[in-house]
């Protein structure tokens, strides 16, 4: 972690241990060198999970979390990074391609859209739904009724 | 290690409009052998794969949106809906993510009554695959075999906590029920009863000369692939890559237990048949073990009623049948989770579907999606 | 009596038969014809007294060759094929030419008969049937002995035939 | 014992409705189709005659033609196919290749 | 007109009267042939089958064959009517028609041609047709691509199984079927037992011929849902049904004849075990006798009917097998006892057939298409002319027969190791080239 602090200096924010997990908190702009180095220097081989978490009240409201696993070192590290409503995040599908389908959920469940990224589409919603329901503003009894109504001809029944 | 040879094909493929020799076939959502919902497209040249794209999404029931809106506790029931052929595994996962965010730890006696109805749960979620794996690949009768063993599994599924398929059988901090009379009575005869049942599924497939046509060669992942799309469970380890959360990082009782971790070499379809099939075995070895020596004792740490985490974050996965299934839950110090996000093992190694299949045949994609053992449920959550 | 009716509904079947094959619209179905005129052929050699040809016929015209025609059909079945103008421009002088075509050899059938030397040409046969059965020995001794190097240059043209069909039908060689 | 001539008239009809085909149609498949109904209408004359004089000389000729028209359809439809690999029509009037 | 119409009616009755009990038996054996497959699935696969109707499931054929009739017949909107219509039937058609060469027993057969066995062969060519048509007319994917296997599956092992006829009616020297059992009864081998490489393939082929797993491509439900049966329901889809049976009773019934003796007892010739003449009416007794046990054991009066209504029937069936069974070598009697002898050896060689399907996987597309070209046609010309070579060398060179066939069998059969061993060599190198 020390590591990461001293080659990316400014752009790894904060880093801690949390229940025995390691945390770094990085910059957008920086986070593909950032991975690229986790990848290739730190043997963080394993791209585990790509995620998402909504936080409305803060400045840049998404928080894009990735959970690393490292083979050789059997140590798992997670790192964040914040981006705004609109704001485009780094794709790091040229570093672990297994970035390709989380980075399509993230789309589809957040509306975050990743650069670089070239199917970038939903995954689990139909392409034409509208609004992307794990935003916290989303709420669990909506749903695209247009749409519904639409494609599978009955009314929705909330 | 090497930058994967080539990492577009964890993209979604663009179908262009077919010539004269392509066909774009569509598999799914409605077909014998996509095990439930999944829909493939693929773009064939006379009967080989040219590339594939999955559609997924059809079961999708917002999972992770609901956990925001329960307690602790009553999303525990959820996530046996995932992976619906595994509820066991799943409500370890979250129950013992949920313990670490509390600080928690079950106690002892928990610990190993978890890990035995885990692994039988495994053995019973290998079966099925197996069963329906073989079924794909056009052998009719093992499937009733498999049932039958795994009906057996249920039945202790059934006497311990009374359902047998979404078993909801752990609670955050233990156990809620104690095992019933006869519970190490029950495990032991299913135990030496598989032995030779596994047997016998090996003389049905193993040595088979269509069986091993039909598989061999079929779908290969080598190791650098399989690590670059986050393929975990069987067909990361039949990919030799031998690794194994149960004990790279051990959780429950694992640690106390002897079991070897099978690996493959080929990394194809029936190195994952091996591989899954030794497993079995492994699970069954694991049981025994720890039905020798149940520790007494409560089977419930103080947790209290009303769960409130202290603010903060956790990510804990421990290994499913079908892989690694993590839980990464945030907490705002109230009583409902503030996200629950789930690492699905089957959505990822389904990602690995195109890798596999391009330059196959029409046939072997259903070899290849068995042999991936994917649930849709958890799929598309 | 008997023979007499099976000879006119196998000639008509194979005559309607052939004309539907020329005049359907749709490959397939014109295939069907020409399976059906190809079965009704097959009895008219039964009414000849041809019982192996007839099954010749029907497997190697009815079960190979008609198999492979409807083989392609089906792989080079466009439906934009369907809605094309399925006729060339010289329906009218052809159909004129093939009937000059029939009327003259039906008139020479029918000189051939009245006049006296036709009347050796095309009697009914005097041979009684039995002594002519199409007898499966007799064509096999008949192949194998007078015509067997006829019957060797045939099986090397089927075997170019069928490299030639290979080399055709295959995408890269 | 029906007459030699009977024959020879299916025979002429089958002949002529092939012709007819050949002359008439687009499509190289049907053409081909009715090539076969020429040599189908040539082998019943064959076989007719046969009986006629009493040899079994014209069911083996018959046999032969057969040979053959396997050869040509199996020739034919090859050169159909890659045909229509390439230039995606089975019209005998577009198949121009030669002034391309 | 009349008297004409008497002649054929005098000359023929007995001819007609065959074709109609074979015409009725058959389609019905076809649908017991079902429930025999459902019950020895179930007993394979550690159940019961179907138990409900009728004791013991016996009436579920006809409750099938009702409920597919009065079943809604779907015509998909793009599909040829015209075509969609004819395909079940003309398969169909081309399964009956090949029931009229086939000799049950000495005497009891619709037609005794001199070219039975190349009948059989060509009409059951024609077979084919109904299925490729069929999966064309559906106007579906899954149905054209099992149109295509299936054709592509029935040219290739036709030539093996036409090449596998050939080694045993060299032997038999006739292509009347009637006459190859002849030819079986005097030499007094069964030709199994002269050209047994022949038979396996014919088996193999045979088992390919009629699409029945581990060859069951054309309709394999993981991979092309129905094939070519996809878009059928109802009463068409029964027909096609019925015809997949009724080939496998067709194969089943070539097989006997030409290899197993057709309507011959075992060791027919032998006066020591004349005492197999005992067999069919004691057999049929002891089916009997075990109904009758069964009978009070049925629930409720209705099954306890149909059960004795079974009993009644195997009694009927016992009652003429006894009755002739002071001379069981000529005339009606024999009739009788091969027509046991017969369906027995059809339905053991249909057993097999159904032990196949629940033990193997489902071979692929191409490596089907590599069991037929590669081992199976080299393997049936070499035995063509190894059974060639033993006739010569018994004939010509008056070699004894046994020494003659044992010498080329033994040439055959390395000639198929040598097979297998390049064929896995072959594979071998296609793995590590695919690797």
């Amino acid at each position: 972690m020390k590591r990461f602090k001293a080659k990316f200096g400014e752009a790894v924010r904060e880093a801690w241990l949390d229940r025995k997990q390691a945390i770094l908190v990085v910059d957008a702009a920086k986070l593909r060198s950032i991975c690229q180095f986790a990848r290739e220097q730190e043997k963080f081989d394993m791209l585990t999970d790509l995620t998402a978490v909504d936080w409305p009240k803060r400045e840049k409201r998404f928080e894009i979390v990735l959970n690393l696993y490292s083979f050789p070192k059997n140590e798992r590290l997670r790192i964040k990074t914040h981006a705004a409503d609109g704001e485009m995040v780094p794709s790091v599908i040229t570093v672990w391609p297994a970035a390709g389908w989380l980075e399509r959920e993230c789309f589809d469940m957040f509306g975050i859209r990743f650069e670089g990224h070239a199917g970038l589409k939903r995954i689990l919603l139909p392409d034409e739904w509208q609004g992307h329901p794990l935003r916290k503003d989303h709420d669990i009894l909506q749903q695209d009724e247009a749409w519904v109504h639409e494609n599978l001809g009955i009314e929705s029944g909330q | 290690m090497d930058e994967p040879q080539n990492p577009a094909t964890a993209l979604p493929v663009e179908m262009p409009i077919p010539g004269a020799d392509e066909i774009v076939l569509n598999m799914g959502p409605q077909h014998p052998s996509t095990h439930g919902v999944l829909r493939v497209k693929l773009k064939l040249d006379g009967e080989r794969i040219e590339a594939s794209e999955c559609i997924i999404g059809y079961l999708h029931r917002g999972v992770e949106k609901i956990a925001e809106h329960r307690s602790y506790q009553q999303f525990a029931p959820y996530v046996d809906r995932m992976d619906y052929v595994a509820a066991v595994s799943n409500g370890l996962g979250y129950c013992e993510a949920v313990e670490k965010l509390l600080g928690a730890e079950a106690p002892p006696r928990a610990k190993v009554v978890r890990t035995i109805l885990t692994e039988l749960q495994r053995i019973a979620s290998h079966l099925l695959w197996l069963g329906t794996h073989a079924l794909d690949i056009g052998a009719l009768t093992p499937v009733f075999y498999c049932l039958r063993e795994r009906e057996e599994v249920l039945k202790i599924f059934e006497k311990y906590c009374g359902a047998r398929l979404t078993t909801h059988a752990f609670r955050i901090g233990g156990l809620q029920y104690e095992t019933y009379d006869g519970f190490e009575h029950d495990v032991k005869r299913f135990c030496d009863d598989f032995e030779k049942k596994v047997e016998e599924y090996e003389q049905l497939l193993t040595g088979n000369r269509i069986w091993v046509g039909r598989t061999k060669g079929i779908g290969i992942l080598t190791g650098e692939q399989a690590i670059a799309l986050g393929v975990t469970g069987p067909p990361l380890r039949a990919s030799g890559v031998k690794w194994d959360i149960r004990k790279a990082m051990p959780y429950a009782a694992y640690d106390q237990y002897q079991f070897d971790i099978p690996s493959g070499q080929n990394g194809d379809t029936y190195d994952r048949y091996l591989v899954r099939m030794e497993e079995m075995r492994q699970s069954r070895r694991i049981c025994l073990q720890a039905i020798e020596n149940i520790p007494t004792g409560p089977i419930m740490a103080k947790v209290g009623k009303v769960l409130k985490p202290p603010p903060g974050e956790v990510y804990h996965a421990i290994e499913a049948p079908k892989g690694e299934i993590g839980y990464y839950v945030v907490s705002d110090g109230t009583v409902q989770p503030y996200r629950v996000r789930v690492r699905p093992p089957s959505f990822i190694n389904l990602q690995a579907f195109d890798t596999m299949a391009r330059g196959h045949l029409v046939a072997d994609v259903v070899a290849i999606i068995g042999t991936l053992d994917i649930v849709l449920g958890e799929v598309d959550r | 009596m008997t023979n007499l009716i099976l000879f006119y509904f196998f000639a008509g079947l194979a005559v309607l038969g052939g004309v539907l094959v020329v005049t359907m619209r749709n490959a397939v179905h014109s295939a069907v014809f020409l399976i059906t005129s190809l079965l009704a052929t097959a009895g008219l050699y039964l009414t000849l007294n041809a019982e192996f040809l007839f099954v010749v016929q029907i497997i190697l015209y009815v079960g190979g060759i008609m198999v492979l025609f409807v083989f392609v059909i089906m792989l080079v079945n466009l439906d934009v094929a369907l809605h094309q103008v399925q006729f060339n421009r010289q329906t009218w002088v052809a159909g004129l030419l093939s009937f000059a075509l029939l009327a003259e050899l039906l008139a020479a059938l029918a000189l051939a008969r009245s006049s006296s030397t036709g009347m050796q040409l095309l009697p009914a046969p005097h041979v009684p049937a039995a002594s002519v059965q199409g007898n499966t020995e007799q064509i096999g001794t008949l192949l194998f002995q007078n015509y067997v190097i006829p019957f060797e240059i045939a099986s090397i043209l089927l075997l170019v035939a069928l490299v030639g069909a290979v080399v055709m039908g295959k995408k890269r060689i | 014992m029906i007459p030699t001539s009977h024959y020879v008239v299916v025979s002429l009809l089958l002949f002529t409705t092939g012709v007819i085909g050949v002359l008439t149609r687009r499509n190289v498949i049907i053409i081909l189709m009715s090539i076969e109904l020429i040599l189908n209408a040539v082998n019943i004359n064959l076989v007719a005659f046969s009986r006629l004089v009493g040899s079994v000389e014209g069911q083996a000729f018959a046999i032969f033609i057969i040979t053959d028209a396997a050869a040509e359809a199996a020739v034919g439809l090859g050169i159909i196919i890659a045909f229509f690999r390439n230039r995606e029509t089975v019209l005998a009037d577009e198949m121009d290749i030669l002034k391309w | 007109m009349l008297q004409e119409a008497y002649f054929i009616l005098s000359n023929y009755i007995w001819q007609i009267v065959d074709g109609l009990v074979i015409v009725a038996i058959f389609p019905l054996l076809a649908g017991y042939v079902v429930l025999l497959e459902r019950k020895v699935m179930a007993d394979m696969q550690a159940r019961l089958g179907p138990m409900r109707v009728g004791p013991h499931g016996l009436l579920q054929p006809l409750a099938d064959a009702v409920k597919l009739m009065i079943k809604e017949d779907i015509i998909p909107e793009s599909a040829d009517r015209a075509i969609f219509w004819l395909a079940p039937v003309l398969s169909v058609f081309a399964g009956m028609l090949s029931f009229a060469a086939i000799p049950v027993g000495p005497g009891f057969l619709i037609a005794d041609m001199n070219i039975g066995l190349l009948f059989i062969f060509a009409v059951s060519s024609m077979g084919i047709f109904g299925i490729v048509l069929g999966g064309w007319a559906s106007n579906s994917h899954y149905s054209l691509m099992g149109a295509l296997r299936s054709s592509a599956q029935l040219v290739s092992y036709e030539v093996a199984v036409g090449m596998a006829m050939v080694s045993g009616l060299l032997l038999a020297g006739t292509l009347s079927m009637k006459d190859i059992v002849g030819y079986q009864a005097h030499s007094g081998f069964w030709l199994v037992f002269v050209a047994p490489v022949g038979f396996v393939i014919y088996l193999v082929g045979s088992v390919a011929e009629t699409n029945r797993a581990p060859f069951d491509l054309p309709e394999a439900e993981s991979e092309l849902v129905a094939g070519y049966m996809t878009e059928y329901s109802g009463f068409r889809w029964a027909l096609y049904f019925l015809a997949e049976y009724s080939n496998m009773v067709v194969v089943g019934s070539v097989a006997t004849t030409l290899f197993l003796g057709g309507w011959l007892r075992p060791f027919a010739g032998t006066p020591a075990f004349h005492f197999l003449d005992y067999a069919p009416p004691l057999v049929m007794l002891g089916v009997t006798g075990y109904c009758v046990y069964r009978i009070p054991k049925q629930t409720g009066w209705d099954q306890k009917f149909i059960m004795a209504i079974f009993t009644g029937i195997c009694f009927v069936i016992t009652v003429p097998l006894a009755a002739a069974l002071p001379h069981p070598v000529a005339g009606w009697q024999a009739g009788v006892h091969g027509a046991f002898w017969f369906i027995a050896k059809v339905m053991a060689y249909v057993y097999v057939f159904l032990w196949a399907r629940f033990t193997f996987p489902r071979y692929r597309f191409d490596q089907l298409m590599q069991l037929g070209w590669h081992y199976l046609i080299p393997l049936s010309i070499v035995n063509v002319m190894g059974v060639a070579t033993a006739i010569v060398l018994h004939r010509e060179a008056g070699w004894n027969p046994v020494v003659s066939i044992g010498v080329t069998l033994v040439v055959t059969v390395l000639a198929a190791l040598w097979l297998v061993r390049a064929g896995e060599r072959r594979e071998q190198a296609t793995l590590k080239s695919a690797a």
